[in-house]
């Protein structure tokens, strides 16, 4: 493509991003909010895209737009549809009016001059030459870090703590959304129509799965995209009725949960206790390691991502939910 | 020749696109934009598909977007088949 | 030695994983994680006093490539404070909570919590910083909302959007430092930054975020509901530890790594900010009905003392003086982090064992939990500032420097402050000294009322008496 | 300076006002999760402008795995915030 033809692909593109963020704040209807930020998170795939950045762009449209979507249109589905406008139209007097009009326009003040603010100190960042030396950095040890895909090499060797603490920001999620309630009940089982492209999505997601978590090691992907696709294959069963829908309960589940920071953290350890640093993969073995932990991740991050669908806890002998609904004791004086 | 037959695939594929987004705004009611969109969507994309592919040269490609159009009618068609039943049963109340 | 620093963040992660893997035995895999920690964080403690800083890089990749973690004397301190409070509120804990299921939700969560505060205090990277504000921010509330009630549940909620909202904003803090320096590494980042375009505003970011975090007034709002309905060692641990945290890493910034980016004015502003903490949330403790809600605004007051030490740093030359006024700020936040624990693990028991935790029906608290009451009297004693406590040392060196830099303004607040927590603690004794007769017969638990008596000593005894090695450590700078 | 570069960035500064904007104006719970979550993405699209070299240039891997870590800490995020709304709904509806 042209260079103007490409000026006029970013000014749509821009212009759609900024639309549709616009457009999902301003409206008072929750879902049809929720669905014009899925189509951003689409759109920003696209522009992730174009910005040469193909591994965001898979996971934006696996996570950013789907499955943060899925998880919010679940949210959404007990609520009356469309949502009564809330406190905008409600009764007020006044005064109460005229002050919340005046802290609506501070606020949008105080916004306006945060966004000029930060375009001011980013065109004095841009305006010196780029730093290099990280990049440059990455590529001189590229091949001892185990993996091809320099994105790939950040996430699991250079930065790998990074990744062991966002593995257990997502278990803590998950745990507690469990001491919260009970997974939502399921959905109508589907009709034939749907059931029909249930029972031939499910296996391409989950080869496609296996095929990202594969081709991490040296192309666009890896145990978060592969996760979020596994994930996806859970939802839609989910959504087409299923009761189940691959995952475990009880211990079993646990273990699933615990896999992706269990593993990273039992390579971490016993590489010190060989006398390595923390996470300081032999080169020789670093690949196979990555893949061991990317392939615990991939299980752990399509478990919780489910889970968190789920709403909470799936129904179980488990001690904790059968004990979930009884109330405290009473105090005791 | 190639690169003229995959513009006018792609110009046709653009077209109706154009004209499912026009029924999507215009159409009076839920089945004809469903109508309008998903006929016209699946076209334009198979058209435009097709002009990417002439453009490609690469089996493995075209074997991909072929994957894609199929993903996308099989995708488009399901969604649009919920929507209407969904539709359908709102409007008899059931 | 050398790798303590990754095994204080790798111990407490383990537990949590063994504790969720094994529900049954969740409470005695917390309870040895946390003296293996406990042990860990002592180490440091002498590997600092004696080696100096201690750096460690995670994978062996040099900082900036990979991350470094780093242990100074102040991070090192705050690192066996947390260690030490969080195992007294978990002793605490494996009594308060009675039923499996309540142990089993609990203890991973509570450990991951721990694994956080950890992460943060040793982290040496500001997008790692990051991650660890959100494990931090997420596991907080996850332990907040166990109450299960409405109050908790609502309240946090509004923590978890505050804190979401704070962290983004740090995030964008972070992403102008790497298009301006293109690096994420503490140190390096304190040898290049300048006054300009891009540093200013990064911090300002960065700190609003945090600030939001640590609550310093005005936007102080979500702390009193979501402190006061958490259940009571989650409490003493987010206002003792978590707050602290946030405020941890405003100090790295403002004094470390910003340190010839900030103005005299921005400073002020903050010390201003905690002028407005101090009075407000003095004056709300002392208008509270209720115990915890009491300590929760307490907390509020008392981070703003914090604050208050800015504009004195900055204007106090570097040097002895400098120090000396450094050290005080260090131990007015150790004393609180103390004293607040032992004060809500306190008002815990009284909750639990009376049913209510109302300031005006405490009459005959004294009669019935004598050493419940002397805990929360410790406890006052160092949240005035009275000596021997370590807060009358850190407010000590407080008003040192407001006569020092000629800023007298703060002078008056601090003693404004402390007359006012002196009435809300003394409205609190003289309830529960009450002479209203009390039929029922004295308790003493010493499960449940050791760790509280433990944490407030320690605030109002032994860290008054412990000033002269604390300032040697605090001397010990990355 | 790279045109390309400013102008996603901008976006991104825009997209992070509106998402502050929305976040601290909005009422309805689920609409300030939307609002947080589009601050998270103007951060994010910030992040990979900075990343961008030029056509034909290899961007900067570090900003894109920081990004891929923020869009999970982000769901992380956002399952948690709803769990909790949700529950909040349960006790509202029982009391």
């Amino acid at each position: 493509m042209n260079s103007a033809g490409l000026i006029v692909f970013d000014a749509l593109l821009l212009l759609s991003i900024v639309g549709l963020a616009w457009a999902s704040l301003a409206t008072t209807d929750v879902r049809r909010s929720i669905i014009l930020f899925m189509a951003l998170g689409l759109v920003l795939a696209v522009a992730w895209g174009r910005l040469l950045a193909p591994d965001v762009a898979l996971a934006e449209a696996a996570i950013g737009a789907g499955l943060s979507g899925a998880l919010l249109l679940a949210a959404a589905h007990g609520q009356p549809s469309p949502l009564p406008p809330e406190s905008t139209n409600a009764p007020r007097n006044h005064g109460a009016a005229g002050m919340g009009m005046v802290l609506r326009w501070a606020i949008t003040l105080l916004c306006a001059a945060l966004a000029g603010t930060l375009v001011w100190a980013l065109l004095h960042a841009f305006s010196n030459p780029q730093h290099d030396m990280l990049p440059r950095a990455i590529s001189a040890n590229l091949a001892a870090s185990g993996v091809s895909n320099p994105v790939t090499a950040v996430l699991l060797n250079f930065r790998a703590y990074d990744t062991l603490l966002e593995l257990a920001v997502l278990l803590t999620a998950v745990l507690g959304t469990f001491a919260l309630g009970q997974a939502t009940p399921g959905y109508r089982p589907a009709g034939l129509v749907f059931d029909g492209l249930v029972r031939w999505l499910v296996p391409v997601l989950i080869l496609t799965a296996g095929y990202l978590l594969w081709a991490g090691a040296h192309a666009p992907g890896g145990a978060f995209q592969a996760g979020a696709t596994l994930a996806a294959a859970g939802v839609v069963l989910r959504l087409a009725g299923r009761t189940r829908i691959g995952l475990p309960v009880g211990f079993m589940l646990r273990m699933i949960m615990a896999a992706g920071v269990g593993v990273f953290l039992l390579v971490g350890l016993t590489l010190l206790l060989l006398g390595r640093p923390f996470l300081g993969y032999p080169p020789a073995w670093a690949g196979s390691l990555i893949l061991m932990i990317e392939t615990a991740a991939m299980f752990s991050i399509a478990a919780t991502l489910l889970l968190a669908f789920l709403g909470g806890q799936p129904e179980s002998t488990d001690v904790n939910a059968v004990a979930n609904r009884q109330r405290e004791e009473d105090p005791r004086c | 020749m190639i690169n003229i037959l995959s513009s006018i695939l792609i110009l046709a594929g653009v077209f109706f696109y154009l004209a499912g987004s026009i029924g999507l705004l215009r159409l009076p009611d839920l089945y004809s934009r469903l109508h309008a969109l998903t006929k016209a969507d699946n076209l334009g994309l198979g058209l435009l598909i097709a002009g990417v592919a002439l453009q490609s040269q690469d089996l493995l490609i075209m074997l991909k977007l072929l994957l894609v159009w199929l993903s996308v009618l099989a995708a488009s068609a399901t969604s649009a088949h919920l929507i209407a039943r969904q539709a359908r049963r709102q409007e008899t109340g059931s | 030695m050398a790798d303590t620093p990754i095994w204080l963040v790798a111990l407490p992660l383990a537990g949590a994983l063994a504790a969720l893997l094994l529900p049954r035995l969740a409470t005695a895999a917390a309870i040895v994680t946390g003296l293996l920690t406990t042990v860990a964080a002592g180490v440091l403690l002498f590997g600092v006093a004696t080696q100096g800083a201690l750096h460690y890089e995670i994978g062996g990749w040099t900082a900036g490539l990979g991350i470094m973690l780093r242990a100074d004397g102040l991070s090192t301190l705050l690192l066996l404070m947390t260690a030490l409070v969080v195992l007294a509120a978990s002793i605490y804990a494996s009594t308060y909570f009675r039923k499996t299921y309540e142990r089993a939700r609990f203890w991973p969560l509570w450990l991951l919590l721990w694994t956080s505060l950890n992460a943060l205090l040793l982290s040496g990277d500001l997008f790692n910083i990051y991650v660890t504000l959100e494990l931090l921010g997420l596991s907080a509330v996850a332990l907040a909302s166990l109450g299960g009630k409405r109050a908790a549940v609502e309240a946090a909620l509004r923590y978890l959007l505050v804190g979401l909202l704070g962290s983004m904003l740090f995030l964008a803090g972070v992403g102008l430092i790497y298009a301006g320096y293109g690096t994420l590494d503490l140190t390096v980042l304190a040898r290049v930054l300048e006054p300009g375009p891009v540093a200013w505003p990064a911090l300002a970011l960065m700190s609003s975020g945090l600030l939001l975090k640590t609550a310093l007034f005005p936007l102080h709002f979500w702390l009193p509901p979501a402190h006061a309905s958490a259940p009571a060692p989650v409490s003493a641990v987010l206002s003792a530890l978590v707050v602290k945290a946030a405020f941890y890493l405003v100090l790295r910034l403002w004094l470390d790594v910003f340190a010839n980016v900030i103005t005299p004015a921005s400073a002020n502003l903050l010390g201003l900010l905690g002028a407005g903490a101090v009075l407000w949330g003095s004056w709300q403790a002392l208008r509270a009905e209720r115990l915890k809600l009491l300590a929760a605004y307490s907390t509020v007051a008392q981070l703003g003392y914090l604050f208050l030490f800015f504009p004195l740093l900055l204007a106090l030359p570097a040097g002895p003086d400098r120090d000396l006024a450094a050290g005080g700020l260090a131990m007015l936040a150790l004393t609180h982090g103390f004293a607040k624990a032992g004060l809500f693990l306190a008002i815990g028991i009284i909750q639990q064992r009376c049913g209510h935790d109302t300031i005006r029906e405490l009459d005959g608290t004294a009669q019935h939990l004598p050493a419940t009451t002397f805990a929360i009297a410790l406890a006052g004693v160092a949240l005035v500032g009275l000596p021997p406590s370590g807060a009358f040392l850190g407010k000590w060196q407080l008003l040192a420097g407001a006569v020092d830099t000629g800023q007298w303004w703060w002078l008056v607040v601090t003693v404004a402050g402390s007359l006012l927590a002196a009435a809300y603690i003394f409205r609190v004794l003289g309830h529960a000294f009450g002479h209203r007769p009390y039929p029922n017969q004295p308790v003493t638990v010493a499960r449940e009322e050791w760790p509280a008596l433990l944490l407030s000593a320690m605030a109002a005894l032994v860290l008054g008496l412990a000033g002269a090695p604390v300032w040697g450590l605090l001397e010990i700078s990355t | 300076m790279l045109t390309t570069q400013i102008l996603y960035a901008l976006a991104g500064c825009v997209l992070l006002a509106l998402g502050v904007r929305g976040a601290l104006l909005h009422a309805s719970v689920l609409l300030r999760i939307v609002a947080i979550n589009i601050m998270g993405a103007g951060v994010f699209l910030l992040l990979i402008a900075v990343a961008y070299r030029g056509p034909g240039l290899a961007a900067d891997p570090v900003p894109h795995a920081l990004v891929l870590t923020g869009i999970v800490v982000a769901v992380s995020a956002t399952a948690l915030a709803l769990a909790l709304a949700r529950r909040l709904q349960v006790e509202r509806d029982d009391g």
